[in-house]
């Protein structure tokens, strides 16, 4: 499956609790081996397997508001995909 | 003869431990001491220190503006440390997470890298106990590697005891390395 | 900020839409809640909600003593820290001299259910216009984790070391049910953290609770089963297993009372 | 505008209102019932804001609520329920909104009974609950009195962001008098900067009485201290009733202080030089107009009489600093002393035989 | 018996254990919580009673209820929790019921931090609600004058059927030392004749504080005044340090009072002749001990230290009724005033240059 | 004692049994309540079902801050006067420290359901084997007749005196609903003084309070509908007519929890 | 009916409510003209034109405790009548 | 120049209304006046009183030890007070109610049958009225006749509008009743 959306992490909010890698559905989320400036080793995007669809589930869980989600506008429909907020 | 130590880090670097090690082994010696931590409210993150003020007559002021020695176990900690140690007093560092230069030259100053010593004896846990040894060695805090050890023997909790002897062999790490220091031309 | 992406064929995100992004009604700084804590999550659905039905410039948060505690630093609305267990009665005060106003409480379990049981219990008989996000997380989070009226029976926490024992300490209190008797409340629904599906959930509970403010209805109230990680002793997400193995079945969800003017929307 | 006979508690209600109270938030209790029924009666006929809270606590934090969105609220209640507003009273005053606060004091310790004392003056002077704050507490004599400070009293909460109590007794609850009513104030429209009102077109405000850190909480009470100390400057107020050339001051506050004003009048009859020195503001305490009154040197020895077991008698005591000898004629649980029971006291103190002795024994600390 | 490392809301509790106290109510607040925690593992184990109440409302009349048993009952909490107790201490004093309350104060007003402060000095020593009586109060120092005093308070309370507080600061809580544990107290197994026990063979026993009627009313309180006489003059303690030949004397009670010996010590290191009065109990304040010391002549200057913004310097300026100047350096909001900050001032007050001064301000009352 | 008899032809008084004297649990004296104020005959009725289960010995009154402040003086038994609305707690306490003793507070409704309701509740959440009379004469009688939570809709009352108005003023509180579905109440009961069967009625569900508490089930509560002759300004009959016929509407009588112990009994 | 009962009335501790008089099923309670010591007119038995069975309804409703109730022993039953506490 | 008068009686018997109707008309006629009630909790029966004082200066107690004058509706009340009267004092009894002679001698003592004169004038309840009136008439209460009728005009409350007549005649058959009790021979 082609990619079809991604997220921007802002690494200095995350806490590293796991969450978002439990829970994304296309197990794109690992978390870093590095700190970041409070002391966690923040979530990162790893697509080497498999691809964000830009489903959000992640920012649903995510304490931390660390997720901004993008995905590719739906043409099929003819309605336009209207920017959704997560849950 | 009063001595005052100020132990402080990261939250889980155990300076509350190490802290209350020594005042253990001071109180088990029959010298007075106080230990006495800063506390907040429960938010995690952020750092833990802890004054222990050992000597041989009761103890008036658990809390010092400027302590003898000050173990400093993360960059925030050195930083705010840093000035405070009394002019001739101590400061240990931990090199493993403290890389910029200490500044201070009128004070004894230890970089250790007791994170690493700590995981090559098992566990980077054991850090805090590496520094401990390492201020044993390095100030003069009242009580002898004998009564630190003891205070292992008898206050490390009992989900540790399979890690009570890479604790004395941490303690005896931290001390050695000092006295190898001390040895090394400068 | 860092964008760790290890993308491969990706097209431009520019070419793409935001689905996702900070509510406005959430300030810009970190909270100070642990790791995995769902405090966080229940923060920014509310800030999703008053973003949504535009009431941002006129609401006014209630902060409780408990984690919480800095909950009016975190939302970019005027708010204001009650005492502990009494922002009901804070509120009422901030709502009917400003009854054009939407006033919302965020409590803890303990805060709530313990301490300020009377304030809550008489806002709502009273059908005050206000919301409350009533966060249960089985204990005393801020303080050190001790029992509060919500711990589960058998459970241990620093006050119930042998397990809380309901013979002696008392029976789980189910404040939602209570409530949901009085005529003043006109909405109360129990809710929960334990997966995204009940996260959704959750949000729309909260947004009927703001709705029957705005509508005048009475008093909106959503329990929300939350996690502690740091002093339930376990990781994130054990955390929710534990909510939906443990906490649910004790604390049955769903609503509890939907005044009928809540029920003729779509 | 001509005088009319007006009951204590409603006339207080009354001038709240003209005021510009714009909510009230209470509890019953007597003495202070007529207060809030009142209230109950008149506050919604002008449209504005009466609630009964579910006990005092509700009412105390339900007024925290109303002052955080810069609203002029009040509430009222007698000893008990006061002491169950402590902690809300410490909130507010470190939030440092405005508030006005009646007590109507009753007989205590603990239920007590509901006559007339003055028992409630160390917690409403030295304390109301935990930390560093003083309300500014104003303790009239008459009805007309308690009209005009509660009068001002919003204006002074709003200078300063402050507590402003007016320390009554049962008796001044239920007493009438013939008063003038002064008329309904006028208030501009805005709402000071700091209110609640909702974020619109700029930053949030935040209403709080946390500080974490040892730092920004020390900072909090340097400023509230600081305010503290422009109030003891500036809002000082006392009476003094025939104290001109005084040898023997009585200091009384309140009730008592206008009943001493009989016992004074009756002394001067006999010839004795007596006057009276009646504190309006018991904190800030005027201590310099009383100062100033010790540095004649006329003063030979002062009779404190307060309807307690010698509360303010400490502050006197601190005031005076031995310079003369201080006396104490304390009556507690509802009974009032009288002027015949201060009289023989007096006469004593001016080194007359002290004649026909009160009924009942004086109370002396 | 050797010395154990313990922390002061631990040893606290278990010392109370060992006094005797058979029942505990309390609700959780920082930094005392680790006392009730303590007692809802040992209570149990000892099969006495624990229970976390409601709030801190129903914990003091939980109290109220067991101490009406005449049982050794206890409870404890810190300042926003003891504000909320004012009524039910009120009431308990009225109804001359014991009980032994732990008040571990922090930083206000309102919700502050949690933070060491003495910012509860008036609310427990001036009132702790309306009405006229006053509680034991009590002011370790040190982990072993706590225990110590702890240890006593059940027999002070009965003795005098009254409230005994102990009241420490954050610190105190929060500190280890080493302390040596006293032995389990026995106790007789009879209960006192006024307490409720179930009117079995004799007429029902009644505890109340209400008493209608003033002459009712007044008449209790005329019997806890006689009471609070009796404790007056049988209970004040103290402790001085080096003060046989001080001219300046630091008056400080509680953690500030042990951190003043250090002082104190580094003054007399420096040639000065200053030395600590420090109270223990802080009502009955020890009003004869410190006339006494001023009464030699020797002392020159006083320096009170306080975590709060002066409220125990109100009672030394009246015991010392300006026969030689006081001087005021308080820290509030959870600041500890240190050795260092003290020094300077003490060096002013000997005439001395004051050196570096403190990091931070002193602040001056 | 004056015995006003205008009898004809009747049989010596000697030659009867007494089938109704003054129960041993009520203290010989007279009380302070309004004539024909039902406080009278609740107290009555507890000091019956004392005597009749022989602990009036054992037995500890909690006596209220309202109208009935004095009942610690009117049985014939130990007793105490509790701050207002803290009798649950001030309960608590002497139950927890003698378990065998039989605790009942006497509780009016400002009392009990206005500033003691978080007491209550929580009293009832733990499962306190204490027993709860509840008076509600949906007034605060004691202060001069103000609004109390259990006042009903457009009633005037010195508070209130546009007639209670359930938009502003809140809704009445049905607190032995409220209790009744917490598993540490064992019986729960509302009851009313308004006739003579309901009077009976009300003695039975007393008992069956004590009862619990004496088999130790948990908390048992009796709600009892009384009347106000003075604060209602009516005369004491039209008082009970006015129960029956506005209040009983609003408060519906009936058992609303009975343990399964007491149900066995007989 | 012949009299089955009878009531012995505290007068000095009534309150002269009426409760009693209107539930009394033979209407025989009536109150008396005169005033007891407290000032209020108490209650009296006028057994004139009907005849007090002992029922204890009056003691039942009597808020002040001024009832004490006799009856005649019923005969017919087998077993004894027993001292019934009022309500 | 200042007067003190008690005014004391069972609760129903109007003696806080009687009590108010002296201040009215004092204050209406630009006197100084206090009106202070005893007041207790809502405990039915038992006796009620109010004090007044009336001045041209302004009150300082309200409350006196031994006032000038009482108006005693009921025995209880005759009893408390007729102690309490000052020397050269007038004190107003309700013959109705009391009957027991009066002992003092350094005091004007008027025994009046209010509650029958009341009673032919239409209500016992007026006995207050009737009592006013005669303390009017025997002590110097500072106002006048005309402004105590002018109170009752005034103050009324409405539901006893049509007993204003009435009452106008009660309180000059009390007058009366002093009047020609004085022309009598003792
Ligand atoms: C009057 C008072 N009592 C007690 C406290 C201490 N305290 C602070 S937060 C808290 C409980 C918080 O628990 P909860 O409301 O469940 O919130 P959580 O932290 O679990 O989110 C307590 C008891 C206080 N601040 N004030
Ligand atoms: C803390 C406190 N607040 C208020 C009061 C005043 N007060 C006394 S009794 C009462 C209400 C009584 O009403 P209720 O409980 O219904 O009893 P009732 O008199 O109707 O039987 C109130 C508010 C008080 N004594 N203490
Ligand atoms: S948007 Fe969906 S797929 Fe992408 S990272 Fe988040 S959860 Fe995974
Ligand atoms: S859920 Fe949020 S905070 Fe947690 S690891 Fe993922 S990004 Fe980080
Ligand atoms: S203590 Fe518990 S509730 Fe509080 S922030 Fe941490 S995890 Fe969340
Ligand atoms: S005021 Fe009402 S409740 Fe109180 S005694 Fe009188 S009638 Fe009864
Ligand atoms: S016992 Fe029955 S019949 Fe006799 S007076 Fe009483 S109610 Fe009437
Ligand atoms: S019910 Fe009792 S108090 Fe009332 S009139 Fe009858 S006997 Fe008297
Ligand atoms: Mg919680
Ligand atoms: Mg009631």
């Amino acid at each position: 499956m082609a990619t079809r959306g991604t997220v921007l992490i802002d690494s200095d909010r995350c806490k590293g609790c796991q969450l978002c890698v439990h829970v994304c559905p296309q197990g794109v989320l690992k978390m870093s081996e590095g700190y970041n400036a409070k002391g966690y080793h923040p979530v990162m995007l790893d697509e080497s397997e498999n691809h964000c669809t830009g489903c959000a589930v992640c920012a649903v869980i995510c304490p931390d508001v660390v997720f901004t989600v993008f995905r590719m506008p739906v043409k099929r429909k003819g309605r336009p995909a209207r920017q959704a907020l997560a849950a | 003869m009063e001595r005052s130590v100020v132990f402080a880090g990261f939250g889980g670097q155990g300076v509350l431990f190490a802290g209350q090690l020594l005042a253990h082994a001071a109180a088990d010696a029959g010298l007075h001491v106080t230990w006495i931590p800063s506390y907040g409210p429960e938010m995690r993150g952020g750092t833990a220190n802890c004054t222990v003020v050992v000597g041989d007559e009761p103890i008036g002021s658990p809390l010092v503006r400027h302590p003898d020695m000050v173990v400093a176990m993360n960059l925030p900690s050195t930083d705010k440390y840093e000035p405070l140690v009394k002019p001739g007093g101590v400061l240990i560092v931990n090199g493993s997470l403290v890389t910029r230069p200490i500044e201070r030259e009128d004070i004894q100053v230890i970089v250790i890298p007791a994170n690493e010593m700590a995981e090559k004896l098992g566990s980077q846990r054991m850090a805090n106990v590496v520094m401990l040894g390492a201020l044993q060695e390095a100030g003069d805090i009242l009580v002898g590697m004998e009564d630190l050890e003891e205070a292992l023997r008898n206050y490390l909790p009992a989900r540790h005891a399979h890690l009570l002897e890479a604790n004395i062999q941490a303690l005896h790490a931290g001390a050695a390395f000092v006295r190898e220091r001390a040895l090394a031309p400068a | 900020m860092a964008i760790a992406t290890l993308s491969t064929e990706k097209p431009p995100i520019e070419a793409m839409e935001v689905v996702y992004k900070r509510p406005e009604s959430l300030a810009e700084v970190q909270t100070h809640y642990c790791p995995g804590c769902t405090h966080g999550i229940i923060h920014r659905l509310v800030a999703e909600v008053i973003d949504e039905l535009g009431v941002r410039e006129k609401t006014i948060g209630v902060a409780p003593v408990g984690c919480a505690v800095f909950a009016y630093q975190y939302f970019n609305v005027d708010g204001c820290e009650a005492a502990h267990g009494r922002a009901p009665a804070m509120a009422t005060g901030l709502k009917r001299v400003m009854p054009d106003r939407i006033i919302f409480t965020y409590q803890g379990d303990g805060d709530l259910a313990s301490i300020g049981g009377n304030e809550i219990m008489h806002a709502a008989a009273r059908g005050e216009n206000i919301t409350v996000i009533f966060v249960n997380n089985a204990n005393y989070g801020m303080t050190g984790g001790q029992m509060a009226p919500t711990t589960l029976p058998g459970m241990v926490t620093t006050s119930s070391p042998y397990g809380r024992d309901v013979k002696t300490q008392g029976y789980p209190v189910h404040i939602t049910e209570m409530l949901a008797i009085m005529p003043g409340v006109a909405y109360a629904s129990r809710n929960s953290m334990h997966s995204v599906a009940e996260i959704r959930k959750t949000k729309k509970a909260i947004r009927k609770a703001f709705e029957a403010q705005i509508k005048g209805l009475g008093l909106g109230i959503v329990e929300i089963l939350s996690s502690c990680p740091t002093n339930w002793r376990m990781d994130p997400f054990e955390s929710l297993e534990f909510i939906r193995d443990h906490m649910v079945p004790v604390f049955p969800l769903g609503e509890y009372k939907v005044h009928d003017e809540l029920k003729r929307r779509k | 505008m001509s005088k009319e006979l007006w009951k204590g508690n409603e006339a207080l209600a009354e001038a709240a209102i003209r005021a510009g109270a714009e909510a009230f938030f209470g509890y019953p209790i007597t003495p202070q019932s007529e207060l809030l029924e009142y209230m109950s009666r008149r506050m919604p006929e002008l449209g504005r804001v009466f609630l009964q809270a579910e006990s005092e606590i509700g009412a105390i934090n339900m007024v925290y609520g109303a002052a955080s969105a810069g609203v002029r609220v009040m509430t009222s209640s007698s000893s008990p329920g006061i002491s169950l507003m402590q902690e809300g009273l410490s909130y507010i005053a470190g939030s440092e909104v405005p508030v006005v606060l009646v007590d109507i004091m009753r007989g205590g310790p603990g239920l007590g009974n509901i006559q007339p004392s003055q028992g409630d003056y160390n917690q409403m002077v030295k304390s109301a609950g935990h930390g560093d704050f003083h309300s500014i507490v104003l303790a009239p004599s008459t009805l007309q009195e308690a009209i005009d400070l509660i009068y001002d009293s919003f204006e002074l909460a709003f200078r300063y962001r402050t507590i402003v109590v007016i320390l009554g007794d049962g008796s001044l609850g239920q007493m009438m008098e013939p008063v003038e009513m002064p008329p309904f104030k006028e208030w501009p429209n805005e709402r000071p900067d700091w209110a609640l009102r909702g974020a619109k077109g700029r930053p949030p405000n935040l209403i709080t009485s946390l500080y974490l850190g040892a730092e920004k909480l020390e900072a909090l009470n340097l400023r509230l201290q600081e305010k503290l100390a422009r109030i003891k400057a500036h809002e000082q107020r006392h009476a003094t009733f025939m104290a001109e050339d005084a040898e023997t001051l009585i200091v009384a506050f309140g009730t008592v202080g206008r009943i001493a004003t009989s016992a004074v009048r009756q002394a001067r009859a006999e010839g004795m030089k007596v006057g009276l020195f009646r504190p309006i503001t018991l904190w800030p305490w005027p201590e310099e107009a009383l100062d100033a009154l010790l540095e004649t040197g006329r003063i030979k020895n002062i009779l404190v009489v307060e309807m307690n077991a010698g509360q303010m008698l400490e502050d006197v005591e601190r005031i005076v600093a031995r310079r003369v000898p201080v006396r104490f004629y304390g009556r507690m649980g509802g009974a009032i002393p009288l002027p015949d029971d201060i009289l023989p006291i007096l006469r004593e103190m001016q080194g007359r035989p002290a004649g026909e002795m009160a009924a009942t024994e004086p109370v002396l600390a």
